[in-house]
């Protein structure tokens, strides 16, 4: 019954293995590539005063959090969509309902501009 | 075997190119874009050759020489124009390309290259020259988290008001001048929180200390705005309709001309990545612009000389406040023409 | 565990998975330069459309790869790994033929919905990793799109789901070859579906993350054999979303005479085709108002497309 | 499958688990941190699909998957020093943690051990998926909309509370910076302060 899963994992491991094995492979440097000079971050010609890593202003942050709270509730969404047929008209207006409330949650959003950068 | 391969079937692939431009260098870049054996590439990191043409300010030699350090070795570089950008950089021994054939010797350099030759060597210093500051190993510590100088740069501070956690880091950098989607001889100065520009400055490249290297502009007025159009496009990722663009502003015929406005107008084209983005104070968007450039190559073509307004980069900072970066490099890259005018107007050439 | 198509031997699935990421990425690869040399207005011949990629691939290869100023060097690698990865576990759920794929879970929508989602933080870690500013623009940028673009997915797979009364992709399948095919009953989802898989591979119009402006993006640090790896492992998800279309909206590899497998190849070509003609014809999007037309228009869209394919369902 | 080979998956599984979970304290990335505990959950999603909770397993990696994304987002915006370039500490109160740590590992390792847990071999259920509809659509379907309203509820919280503008206009008009110190003048240099490094709070993760 696993042995689906293990074949899954198996060719994403063959898969990924390959494709870091390519990743890694370098070819004998030139000893002037070792110059630091090289390893500067590309900015187009000059050079940076901070390291990139620092705190990053992600300016969507609102809309994370509601996509957090919508995508809990897809959890849901699966088993329903399997019963959808057996169930019937009420299995559709019990959905309807559920998605309804949640798109207030979205359109209320929106209306605050929470889907702008801030 | 395979290592006698790999370089074989790795000739029949376009030569990737990074192209340093000074201003006036629309002939060569044209060339280029137009041609399918050369790719020119979004960063240095992605090609073999670096290319430099059009008279490069002096004031940008060390950008030069960093963009020339970041192409992976072995690098070939070549010149175009004359021999003395060569001597000025002090390069050795570089092939100097005529402005208007450049691809064979490229395609040489680059198969050279491929065949093992040792290339240019990295000029930049080979440890970092930043002083290293603080307690740790790594220059690190001293204050707190942020304090020292970590690998040689300090951290990032947030900008002075406020402090409940929102003020996030402001970056300041410089971008340019040889990043793609910037006008010639130009930098763009910016506090960067997130990717959002949250102050800029457009700034010129000092030309008071002259320029380096021949001017080698496109023949035809129509054709620079074509291919303005071109570089346009390729930042926009329609790289395939860049290379048409640039094949018609090299020989701007009225039918191809036409067919390429049609091509470009659809909507959902080129369009889809400049509507609404860059609106100026005098009310028009980036697709406005580059309408207009069709406009004005369309009547250069047709013997009409109209010309186009030149915008000076110092004024265009505060209209560029606010906007994520992908959208001031596309505006910039909008204004491509009108900017390098502006930039170039002391030296009295029109570019 | 297992719904129609079965499961295959492990060996056989890591083969079989790997030979159709391979073929599939190269020839969305040649599709790129055929369609954009087209495009180009200069035709390149069939042979030079298939030696393109060859010939790039073998460029990357010769090159060397660079190291910038204090990289993560370890999440710079696993980056293009773990995409590839999720890539094939995408592929390893979808069915290749009637009665065969490397494993048709019970859960296989949420499984490939589970590789969407890890893809995100995938492509966070390629611009992350080298430490400058123009990747990590990128790599916000792409989780910008993909928190955006994640929802349609979900959505247009569960729409599938109804008919098919079964999360498997082989079900779907197979809800398709007793009735409609899905692109006639649920009209919404393959456009819909069309933006995921431009989103995911960040191909195109929602190339957000590795765009020229950008200077490559999370791309713009990389050279040499990992920028072959980045490549084709994005090649390969562009690869996975027009299989999963053709299996979802096109009945995959059903149809009359032809062999499965055949089948599913060229309705898998056609939509490949299609996006990468797309890519070449429709510039890139503006990420603010992508994100702002995902959710107030296409998440509407989504809902009215689940409500016509609930309807579809019970008629 | 065997249960030989479940078993060493299992094992390998949940080894990984509590190995990535360690190390996420023992990095100073954040970005390492988050994804850490990402894959310390996919392990843990994994052992779910061994005991052949299908769905719960699978969905283990879907909801980890956003949710660590979304915190990565946030680490990196809040933390400073977020890659760890200049060294720090992880632990916060090293003494009260490890007793806290070493007491809750020690009572859940008691009930484990002599909790009565059955013995008879996992047998795949029939179909646990369409079990679970039904379940929804029927007796939990009040609970379910009880759901529904509270992640609507949720989301407009959310937004009230992190969004920097409203339709009235920006969201901190006319508020102004707390002071540094409660006793102290709200003309303090924010440089300085945060130079200082006070109060490096990552104590909100998890």
């Amino acid at each position: 019954m696993l042995s689906a899963f293990a074949a899954v994992v198996t060719a994403a491991a063959v898969v990924a293995a390959t494709v870091a094995g390519i990743a890694v492979l370098r070819r004998q440097p030139d000893p002037s590539s070792a110059h630091w000079s090289t390893t500067l971050p590309v900015l187009g010609g000059s050079e940076p005063q901070v390291h990139a890593w620092n705190r990053f202003h992600a300016r969507y942050y609102p809309m994370t959090l509601v996509l957090v709270a919508f995508e809990m509730e897809m959890m849901f969404m699966y088993p329903w969509a399997v019963v959808f047929a057996e169930l019937g008209v009420k299995a559709l207006v019990e959905m309807g309902v559920f998605l309804a409330l949640l798109s207030l949650g979205v359109l209320y959003a929106w209306r605050e501009g929470a889907l702008r950068w801030q | 075997m395979l290592t006698d391969l790999l370089p074989r079937l790795a000739r029949h692939a376009p030569v990737p190119v990074c192209l340093a431009r000074g201003l006036a260098a629309t002939g060569v870049t044209t060339r280029l874009r137009a041609d399918p054996d050369v790719r020119l590439v979004a960063s240095p990191r992605q090609a073999t050759v670096l290319v430099i043409a059009g008279a490069v300010p002096r004031a940008a030699r060390d950008a030069v020489l960093r963009v020339h350090d970041q192409v992976p070795a072995p690098r070939g570089v070549a010149v175009v124009g004359d021999q003395s950008l060569v001597e000025w950089l002090d390069l050795g021994d570089v092939p100097v390309l005529p402005a208007d054939d450049p691809v064979p010797g490229l395609r040489r350099l680059h198969e050279q290259l491929l065949a093992g030759a040792g290339g240019s060597p990295s000029r930049g210093p080979a440890d970092n020259p930043v002083e290293w500051s603080g307690v740790g190993p790594h220059g690190q510590g001293g204050e707190g988290m942020m304090g020292g100088k970590p690998y040689g740069r300090p951290m990032a501070m947030p900008p002075q008001e406020g402090r409940d956690g929102l003020a996030l880091d402001r970056l300041p950098l410089v971008f340019g001048p040889f990043l793609p989607a910037l006008p010639a001889a130009v930098q763009l100065e910016v506090g960067l929180q997130g990717d959002v520009l949250e102050e800029v400055r457009v700034v010129p490249l000092d030309l008071d200390a002259g320029v380096v290297g021949s001017s080698r502009p496109l023949s035809s007025a129509a054709g620079r705005y074509l291919a303005a159009v071109a570089e346009l496009c390729a930042v926009a990722g329609l790289d395939a309709l860049a290379c048409r663009a640039a094949r018609v502003a090299l020989d701007p015929a009225p039918e191809a001309l036409a067919d390429l406005r049609r091509r470009l107008r659809r909507r959902g084209g080129l369009r889809q990545a400049t509507d609404g983005v860059g609106r100026l104070p005098d009310g028009r968007d980036a697709t406005d612009r580059w309408h207009r450039w069709l406009d004005l190559a369309a009547a250069a073509a047709a013997g009409e000389h109209a010309g186009h307004d030149r915008v000076d980069p110092r004024e265009l900072g505060p209209a560029l406040v606010g906007l994520e970066l992908g959208h001031a490099l596309v505006t910039l890259s909008s204004l491509r023409l009108e900017l390098e005018d502006a930039v170039a107007a002391p030296l009295g050439a029109g570019a | 565990m297992i719904e129609v198509a079965g499961a295959a031997h492990p060996l056989v699935a890591a083969v079989v998975v790997s030979a159709v990421l391979g073929v599939g990425a190269y020839a969305v690869a040649a599709l790129e330069t055929g369609i954009g040399a087209r495009v180009a207005g200069h035709p390149l011949g069939v042979t030079a459309s298939l030696r393109a990629p060859l010939a790039q691939a073998a460029l990357l290869l010769a090159r060397p790869a660079v190291v910038t100023e204090r990289p993560d060097g370890p999440l710079w690698v696993l980056a293009p790994a773990l995409y590839a990865a999720l890539a094939a576990t995408a592929l390893s759920v979808l069915p290749l033929a009637t009665d065969f794929a490397v494993a048709d879970v019970r859960t296989g929508i949420v499984v490939f919905g589970s590789a969407e989602v890890l893809a995100m933080v995938a492509v966070y870690l390629h611009g992350w990793a080298p430490n400058s500013p123009l990747p990590l623009v990128g790599a916000y940028r792409f989780i910008a799109s993909g928190c955006s673009f994640l929802l349609l997915s979900m959505f247009v797979l569960i729409a599938a789901a109804l008919p098919a009364e079964s999360m498997s992709f082989g079900r779907i399948m197979a809800s398709q070859q007793e009735g409609l095919w899905n692109v006639l009953r649920q009209p919404l989802g393959l456009p819909l579906f069309a933006v995921v898989a431009l989103g995911v591979s960040f191909f195109g119009p929602l190339d957000f993350s590795d765009g020229h402006e950008l200077a490559g993006g999370t791309a713009a640090e990389v050279s040499g054999p990992p920028a072959l790896a980045w490549g084709w492992a994005r090649r390969a998800m562009l690869a996975t979303y027009a299989i999963a279309s053709a299996v979802v909206f096109l009945a995959g590899p059903s149809g009359p005479w032809l062999p499965g497998p055949l089948w599913l190849a060229l309705k898998a070509l056609a939509i490949a085709a299609a996006l990468v003609w797309l890519r070449h014809t429709v510039g890139r999007v503006q990420i603010d108002r992508f994100v702002l037309v995902a959710w107030t228009v296409l998440l509407p869209l989504a809902f009215l497309h689940l409500a016509i394919a609930g309807v579809v369902t019970l008629a | 499958m065997t249960g030989v080979v479940v078993d060493v998956a299992f094992w390998i599984f949940a080894v990984a688990s509590a190995w990535f979970g360690w190390r996420v304290f023992r990095t100073d990335s954040m970005v390492r941190a988050t994804f850490s505990l990402l894959a310390s959950f996919a392990g843990v999603g994994a052992i779910m699909v061994l005991l052949l909770v299908e769905y719960v397993g699978v969905a283990l990696f879907f909801m980890m998957g956003v949710e660590m994304v979304v915190m990565a987002i946030y680490m990196v915006a809040f933390m400073m020093n977020p890659a760890g370039i200049n060294p720090m500490q992880m632990l916060h109160q090293r003494r009260v943690a490890t007793a806290v740590g070493v007491a809750v590992a020690g009572a859940l390792a008691a009930v484990a051990v002599a909790a009565d847990l059955p013995e008879a071999p996992l047998v795949a259920p029939a179909d646990t998926i369409r079990a679970l509809g039904h379940e929804l659509m029927g007796g939990s379907m009040l609970l379910m909309q009880t759901v529904g309203v509270t992640l609507a509820t949720t989301m407009v919280a959310a937004v009230v509370l992190s969004s920097a503008r409203g339709r009235f206009g920006p969201a901190d008009d006319g508020s102004r910076p707390p002071p540094l110190d409660p006793d102290e003048q709200v003309e303090a240099e924010p440089a300085q302060a945060a130079a200082r490094g006070d109060g490096h709070g990552h104590g909100g993760h998890g």
